[in-house]
C-alpha cells in the first residue's frame, strides 16, 4: 500500500502488541492502550484518517503484517538484522534495554554465571534472542509463550531466572514483592516500526513522521507518561538493519 | 417379468426367470431359503437392479431410469417381513407421508384416507400410537394399511407372518384374506399353506434362483411334480 | 483481580460463544452434506468426503486456522478475521460432525430405507422425513460432545487476533501478574459454559439406551 | 501479491522438525499409556462400592473435560511447584497429557464394559472366579475391543493436542517450528509443513492402532 | 435349601421354598416362564442373594460372607441357557482360566484337565478354536467340559438347550445324560421331557415361585396332580 490508498480508505490498520503492557495492551475496559498506541494514534492523526489497531501476539506479528492483514506495524519490534530480512523498519522511534531478573538469593556476576542456571523467556522476544546469544552453551533456555508465562515461571520457581526488559521488575515486585533484582544488562535495543520490504512510500512517510515528532516533542511527552525515565539519544544506524527502502 | 438375471457381485441369484401375473390375480411364492423370493420381488419394484431381461408392470418398461421407477413404485406396494415402520412417527405419519410427499395429497385429505385404510385393517384406534407401543401384529397391519394409502394396483409381500408370533399370525393372516377378496393383485412369498390354499390363484415353487414348478394351489399340495418341491412341502408339513 | 478485569473476560466469554455458535452453525450445515456424501452410495463422492474428513481430523486446529487465516491471502484470497475464523470452524467441525452423523445415517436399519424406497418417497423426503430424523437422534450424544470441544477448541482463535476467553485470560495476567487466579477464574467459566451441556449430552445418552421397545 | 514462497528455511530446518516430530510422538505415547491407565484404573474405582471414591472419579472425569487442555497444561506447570514438585517442561506436558486423555479414556472404556453381557460376569462368578480376576480376564479385553475406535480416535486427537504443550516449552514440533520461525520469519512456509507433518503423524498412528487391533483384538466374533 | 424367599424390588420371586438334593441326585426343575426356576438355581451358587431361609451346599452353610460363596462356587458347576463362553479365548483357554486363577493349577496340569474334560464331551479337536467358530451345539458341550473342569460335586443346568437348533439338542442331552451315568449331581432346568424320563429322579413342577409338585419322573407324567401342572404338561406335549 501507499500512504495515499490509506487516505483514499479513510482508515490505517495497525498491527500492535495486545497483551505486553506497557508497550501495547488491551486495557480490562477493553481499550488499546501503550506506547505504541499513543504512537499510533499520532500516526493516524499524521495521515487523517481513522486508526484500527489489530491486536497481535509475540507470535503472530511478522505474518500480520507480511500477509497485507495490516497496513504498519508499532508492536514492539526490536531491530534486528535477521527481522530486517523479513520485514522493513523505519527509524527507531524507542529504546528499550534487555536485561536478566532473578531473586536476590541467586548469585549471578557475569554471563558465565548463567550456564547452571534455568532461565525463562518469552519465546521469539528480544531477551530470547539475547539470552540465547549470551548465555554459554548448554544453558537451559525455557522459551515460554508470551512474557506472562516466562515471568509466572520465575515466580513459581520453575525457572531461577528470566530475560525481561526494563519493565519486568516492575512486574515482579507486584507478584512478590522485595524478592527480585536485575541481575545483567544485556544490550539497548531500538524499535521501530514496520512495513512490508519494498514499500518505499510507506517508509518515507513512517520516517518523516518519527522525525516530526521527535522534533515537535510529541514522541517525548509519550515516553515520559509510561517510562518515568530519561530516553537515551537514538542511533542514527543499527549494524544490519536499514532505516529506508532500497 | 421375462427373463430375468440378476447376479449379487459372483452369485447368480435369479436365473432367466420369467413371470406373468395378470390384473387381479394371487400368486403365492415358496421354496427354500436362498431359493431367491425375496430377490425376485424386491426386482419387481426396483429395491434391486436387474443385470438381463426385461420387467413391465401395468404397461410401464421398468428400465433403470428415474422415471419408470418412480412410476412403478408408484403402482407397487410392498409389505417387509420386519415391518419397517417409521419408529419416530405415529402410525398415522407413517400412512401420511408418501400420500403427501408423493402424491401431494392435503394432509386432512392424507388422514382422511389413512383412517380409512386403518379401520380396514382393523387398528383404527391406534392411530396416535408409535409403532414401539404395538405388538408385532398391529405393527405389521399398519405396514399393510401404509402400503394400501397409496392405492397402490399391485401388493408384494414378503414372508410377512414369519417375525411374528403364532397368536398374531392369524390377524395379519386374516386382513391380507380380505384384500384378496377385495380383487387386489397380490404377489406373496410365504409358507402359510392354509393362506395359499385358500387364496392364491397360482403356486409357484422356486429353488436355486429358478422356478421349477408353477400349479394350482389344490394340484401343488395334492401332487407336486418336481423332487425338489416334494421334499420342501415335507419339510414344511412336519413342522406343523 | 476487580470487577473491571472480570466484565472484561465475561466479554471474552461472549466472543468464546460466538465463535462457538459460528463454527457449530457452518460446521452442522456443512457437516450435514458431507455426511450424506459420505453415505450417497457413490464411491467417486465417498472416497472425496472420506479424504475431506481424514484430512482435518488429522490436523491440529491451530494450524488449520493459521493456514486459513495466513496463508489464503497469499493465494488472493483477503477474508476478513470473521470470515477466516468462520471458514477455519466451519471446516473443523464439518470433518467431525460429518463423521458423527455419518455414523448415526449407517445405524438406522437397511430395512428403513427400503421401506421408504418402496412408498416410492424421492431422496430429499426419505433423507429429510425418514432417515435424518433417527440418525440424529442417535448421534445426539456424541454432537453435543464435539459441541463442547469445538467451545473449548474456540480458544485457539486467538491466533487471528480474537479476544475471546483465553485470550482475554491471558491479557488479564499480563496486566495484573496472578495468571494461577486468571486462569482458575478463566476455567471456571469455560466449566460454567461446557459442563451444563456434558451433563445435558449424558442424560441424553442414558435415554437413549433405556430400551425402547 | 508481494510474497514470495521460500522454503529453504524449512529445508534446513528439516533434521530439527524431524527431531520435533519424535518429541511430539514421545508425548503422544506417554500421555497415552498414562491416559490408559488412569482409564482402566478409573473405570474400576468409578464402579467401587466406595462413594467418596466414585464422586471423586466422576469430579475429575467432568473437570478435565469441560476446561480447555491449555489451562490444564499451564495449571500443572505452575500450580506443581507450589507444592514443591517440579518438573521440568516436557514430564509436566506427558502428565497433563495423560491427566487429559486418562478422562476421556475412563468414559469411553467404561461404556466399553457396560456394553460386556451380563452372561459373562455370571459366567465368571458362577467358575468361582473374583471380581478382580472377572474384571481382568473376562471383561476387559472384549470391553476394549468394544470401543476401539472411539477410544483410538481420542489418541489420535491426543497427539493433536501435543502442539499445546509448545507454550510451557515442551520438546515438540510446534516448539521447534515455532523456533525456526522466530529465526527466519517464514511462518507460513514453516505451519504449512508441520500441518503436513502433522497429519502424516496421525495418520501414521491410526496405521499403528489398527495393527495392534490385528494382534490383539483379531479373535473371531459372531 | 429350606425356606428361602426372594424378592426382586417389590417382586415376591420365591415364596417359601424347600428342596433338598441327595449327593448323586438328578432333579429336573420345570414350570411355567416366570416361574422362578432360573432364579432359584441362581441362588444355589449364589449368582442371587436371598432375603430369607438357609441354603446348605456340601455342608457349607450360604451366608453372605465372601468365603462362604467362594467355598460353594467351587463345589458347584453351572451351565447356562446362553452358553457365556469368554469371546477372546480359544476353548482350551475358556477351560484353563478357572483352575489356574482360582485354584491355583500349574498351566501345563490345567491344559490336560481341560483336554480331558474335552474328550469326554467329544470335542477335542476344538481346543484351539474361538467360541465364535462353533456351532450352538458344541459351545454349549465347551460350557459344560468349562464347569467340568473346576470338578465341581454338583452342576447346576438352565434351560441348556433351549438357544439350539433342533438338530444341536441332542448331542448335548447325550453328553447331559452320560454325565448323569457317572453320578454327578445334578440340577437342571429344563423342558426335555424325554431327558427327564430318562434320567431324573425327581420332577419338581415351580408355579409362581413355590414348588408346587414333586415326584418320580413317570408318576408326573403320567398323572400330575396339580392342575396347573396338568395344563403345563399339556401344552408342551402340544409342542412335540
Ligand atoms: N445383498 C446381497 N448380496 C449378496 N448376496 C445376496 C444378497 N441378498 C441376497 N443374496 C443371496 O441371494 C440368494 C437369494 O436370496 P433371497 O433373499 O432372495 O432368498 P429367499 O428365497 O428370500 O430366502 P429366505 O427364505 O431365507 O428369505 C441367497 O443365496 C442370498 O445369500
Ligand atoms: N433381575 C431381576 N429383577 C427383577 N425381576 C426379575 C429379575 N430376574 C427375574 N425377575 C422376575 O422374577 C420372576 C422369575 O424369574 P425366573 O427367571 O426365575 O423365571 P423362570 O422360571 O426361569 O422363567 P423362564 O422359563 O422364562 O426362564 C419373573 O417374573 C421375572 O420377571
Ligand atoms: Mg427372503
Ligand atoms: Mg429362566
Amino acid at each position: 500500500v501507499t500512504p495515499d490508498q490509506i487516505k483514499k480508505r479513510g482508515r490505517v490498520i495497525i498491527g500492535i502488541q495486545g497483551d505486553n503492557p506497557p508497550w501495547g495492551y488491551v486495557s480490562s475496559a477493553g481499550k488499546q492502550e501503550g506506547i505504541d498506541a499513543d504512537i499510533g494514534e499520532l500516526f493516524g492523526k499524521e495521515l487523517g484518517v481513522a486508526v484500527q489497531f489489530m491486536p497481535l501476539e509475540v507470535a503472530n506479528r511478522i505474518p500480520a503484517l507480511t500477509s497485507g492483514r495490516c497496513d504498519v506495524l508499532f508492536a514492539t519490534m526490536a531491530m534486528f538484522p535477521d527481522r530486517a530480512k523479513a520485514v522493513q523498519f523505519s527509524k527507531p522511534y524507542v529504546a528499550n534495554q534487555i536485561v536478566l531478573l532473578a531473586p536476590k538469593t541467586v548469585a549471578v556476576k557475569t554471563n558465565a554465571d548463567m550456564g547452571k542456571l534455568t532461565i525463562a523467556v518469552a519465546r521469539g522476544a528480544a531477551q530470547d534472542t539475547e539470552v540465547t546469544r549470551n548465555a554459554p552453551p548448554g544453558t537451559n533456555i525455557l522459551r515460554l509463550d508470551g512474557d506472562a508465562a516466562s515471568i509466572q515461571a520465575v515466580v513459581s520457581g520453575q525457572a531461577q531466572a528470566v530475560g525481561g526488559n526494563i519493565f519486568y521488575i516492575r512486574r515482579l515486585d507486584e507478584a512478590k514483592p522485595g524478592v527480585f533484582e536485575q541481575k545483567l544488562t544485556f544490550t539497548s535495543i531500538y524499535n521501530g516500526a514496520c512495513t512490508r520490504l519494498g514499500e518505499k512510500e510507506m517508509n518515507a512517510f513512517i520516517n518523516d513522521f518519527i522525525d516530526k515528532i521527535k522534533a515537535n516533542g510529541e514522541l517525548r511527552k509519550i515516553t515520559d507518561k509510561w517510562m518515568k525515565a530519561e530516553q537515551p539519544p537514538m542511533p542514527e544506524r543499527i549494524e544490519g538493519v536499514s532505516f529506508t527502502a532500497s | 417379468m421375462h427373463g430375468v438375471d440378476k447376479w449379487y457381485g459372483d452369485f447368480h441369484a435369479l436365473k432367466g426367470v420369467t413371470l406373468e401375473v395378470r390384473r387381479g390375480e394371487k400368486i403365492v411364492l415358496c421354496g427354500p431359503s436362498g431359493s431367491g423370493k425375496s430377490t425376485l420381488i424386491r426386482c419387481i419394484n426396483h429395491l434391486e437392479t436387474i443385470q438381463k431381461g426385461r420387467i413391465v408392470v401395468d404397461g410401464i418398461a421398468l428400465d433403470d431410469s428415474a422415471r419408470a421407477v418412480d412410476a412403478v413404485r408408484r403402482e407397487v406396494g410392498m409389505v417387509f417381513q420386519s415391518f419397517n415402520l417409521f419408529p419416530h412417527m405415529t402410525v398415522l405419519e407413517n400412512c401420511t407421508l408418501a400420500p403427501m410427499r408423493v402424491r401431494g395429497t392435503k394432509k386432512a385429505e392424507a388422514e382422511a384416507i389413512a383412517r380409512r385404510y386403518l379401520e380396514r385393517v382393523r387398528i383404527g384406534e391406534q392411530a396416535g400410537k408409535y409403532p414401539a407401543q404395538l405388538s408385532g401384529g398391529q405393527q405389521q397391519r399398519v405396514a399393510i394399511a401404509r402400503a394400501l394409502c397409496m392405492e397402490p394396483k399391485v401388493m408384494l409381500f414378503d414372508e410377512p407372518t414369519s417375525a411374528l408370533d403364532p397368536e398374531m399370525v392369524k390377524e395379519v393372516l386374516d386382513t391380507m384374506i380380505g384384500l384378496a377378496r377385495d380383487g387386489m393383485t397380490m404377489v406373496c412369498v410365504t409358507h402359510e399353506m392354509g393362506f395359499a390354499r385358500q387364496v392364491a390363484d397360482r403356486v409357484i415353487f422356486m429353488a436355486d434362483g429358478a422356478i421349477l414348478e408353477e400349479a394350482a394351489p389344490e394340484a401343488f399340495f395334492r401332487s407336486p411334480q418336481h423332487p425338489r418341491a416334494r421334499t420342501f412341502l415335507g419339510e414344511i408339513l412336519a413342522h406343523h | 483481580m476487580g470487577w473491571p478485569e472480570f466484565l472484561f473476560l465475561l466479554e471474552g466469554m461472549k466472543w468464546t460463544i460466538a465463535l462457538s455458535a459460528i463454527g457449530f452453525i457452518g460446521g452442522g450445515v456443512v457437516g450435514l452434506a458431507v455426511a450424506l456424501a459420505r453415505t450417497s452410495g457413490r464411491p467417486m463422492l465417498e472416497r472425496a468426503t472420506a479424504a475431506y474428513v481424514s484430512v482435518f481430523q488429522g490436523t491440529p486446529l491451530l494450524m488449520q486456522l493459521f493456514v486459513v487465516y495466513f496463508g489464503l491471502v497469499l493465494v488472493g484470497l483477503d477474508l476478513a478475521p470473521w470470515e477466516a475464523v468462520a471458514l477455519g470452524f466451519t471446516l473443523h467441525a464439518s470433518a467431525y460432525l460429518g463423521d458423527i452423523w455419518r455414523g448415526g445415517i449407517e445405524a438406522v436399519p437397511r430395512g428403513q430405507m427400503e421401506a421408504a424406497r418402496a412408498l416410492s418417497l424421492g431422496y430429499v423426503s426419505r433423507m429429510r422425513d425418514v432417515i435424518l430424523p433417527q440418525a440424529l437422534r442417535v448421534s445426539l450424544p456424541a454432537t453435543i460432545g464435539f459441541l463442547v470441544q469445538l467451545i473449548k477448541g474456540t480458544s485457539l482463535a486467538s491466533i487471528v487476533g480474537f479476544t475471546e476467553l483465553a485470550r482475554a485470560g491471558n491479557m488479564v495476567s499480563n496486566q495484573i501478574f496472578k495468571p494461577l487466579l486468571v486462569f482458575g477464574i478463566v476455567g471456571a467459566m469455560y466449566f460454567a459454559l461446557c459442563w451444563p451441556l456434558s451433563l445435558y449430552g449424558s442424560w441424553m445418552e442414558r435415554r437413549l439406551a433405556a430400551p425402547t421397545r | 501479491m508481494n510474497y514470495t514462497l521460500d522454503f529453504g528455511p524449512v529445508v534446513t530446518g528439516l533434521p530439527d522438525l524431524l527431531k520435533g516430530c519424535a518429541g511430539t510422538l514421545v508425548l503422544a505415547v506417554s500421555g497415552m499409556v498414562i491416559a490408559l491407565v488412569i482409564g482402566v484404573v478409573g473405570v474400576v474405582l468409578r464402579e467401587s462400592p466406595l462413594r467418596p471414591l466414585r464422586w471423586a472419579v466422576i469430579a475429575f472425569v467432568e473437570l478435565i473435560r469441560n476446561t480447555p487442555f491449555l489451562v490444564q497444561i499451564y495449571f500443572v506447570f505452575f500450580a506443581l511447584p507450589l507444592i514443591g514438585i517440579r518438573l521440568a517442561p516436557t514430564p509436566t506436558a506427558i502428565i497433563a497429557l495423560g491427566l487429559n486423555g486418562g478422562a476421556y479414556a475412563i468414559e469411553i472404556i467404561r461404556g466399553g464394559v457396560q456394553s460386556i453381557h451380563k452372561g459373562q460376569v455370571e459366567a465368571g462368578f458362577a467358575l468361582g472366579l473374583h471380581k478382580r480376576d472377572v474384571f481382568r480376564f473376562i471383561v476387559l479385553r472384549p470391553a476394549l475391543r468394544a470401543v476401539y475406535p472411539s477410544l483410538t480416535g481420542q489418541f489420535v486427537m491426543l497427539t493433536l493436542t501435543t502442539s499445546i504443550a509448545s507454550a510451557i516449552a515442551a520438546y515438540e514440533l510446534t516448539s521447534v517450528a515455532k523456533l525456526i520461525e522466530n529465526e527466519s520469519f517464514r511462518s507460513f512456509e514453516v505451519y504449512g509443513t508441520i500441518t503436513v507433518l502433522y497429519f502424516l503423524m496421525s495418520w501414521l498412528m491410526m496405521r499403528a492402532f489398527g495393527l495392534v487391533s490385528r494382534r490383539y483384538f483379531s479373535y473371531p466374533v459372531k
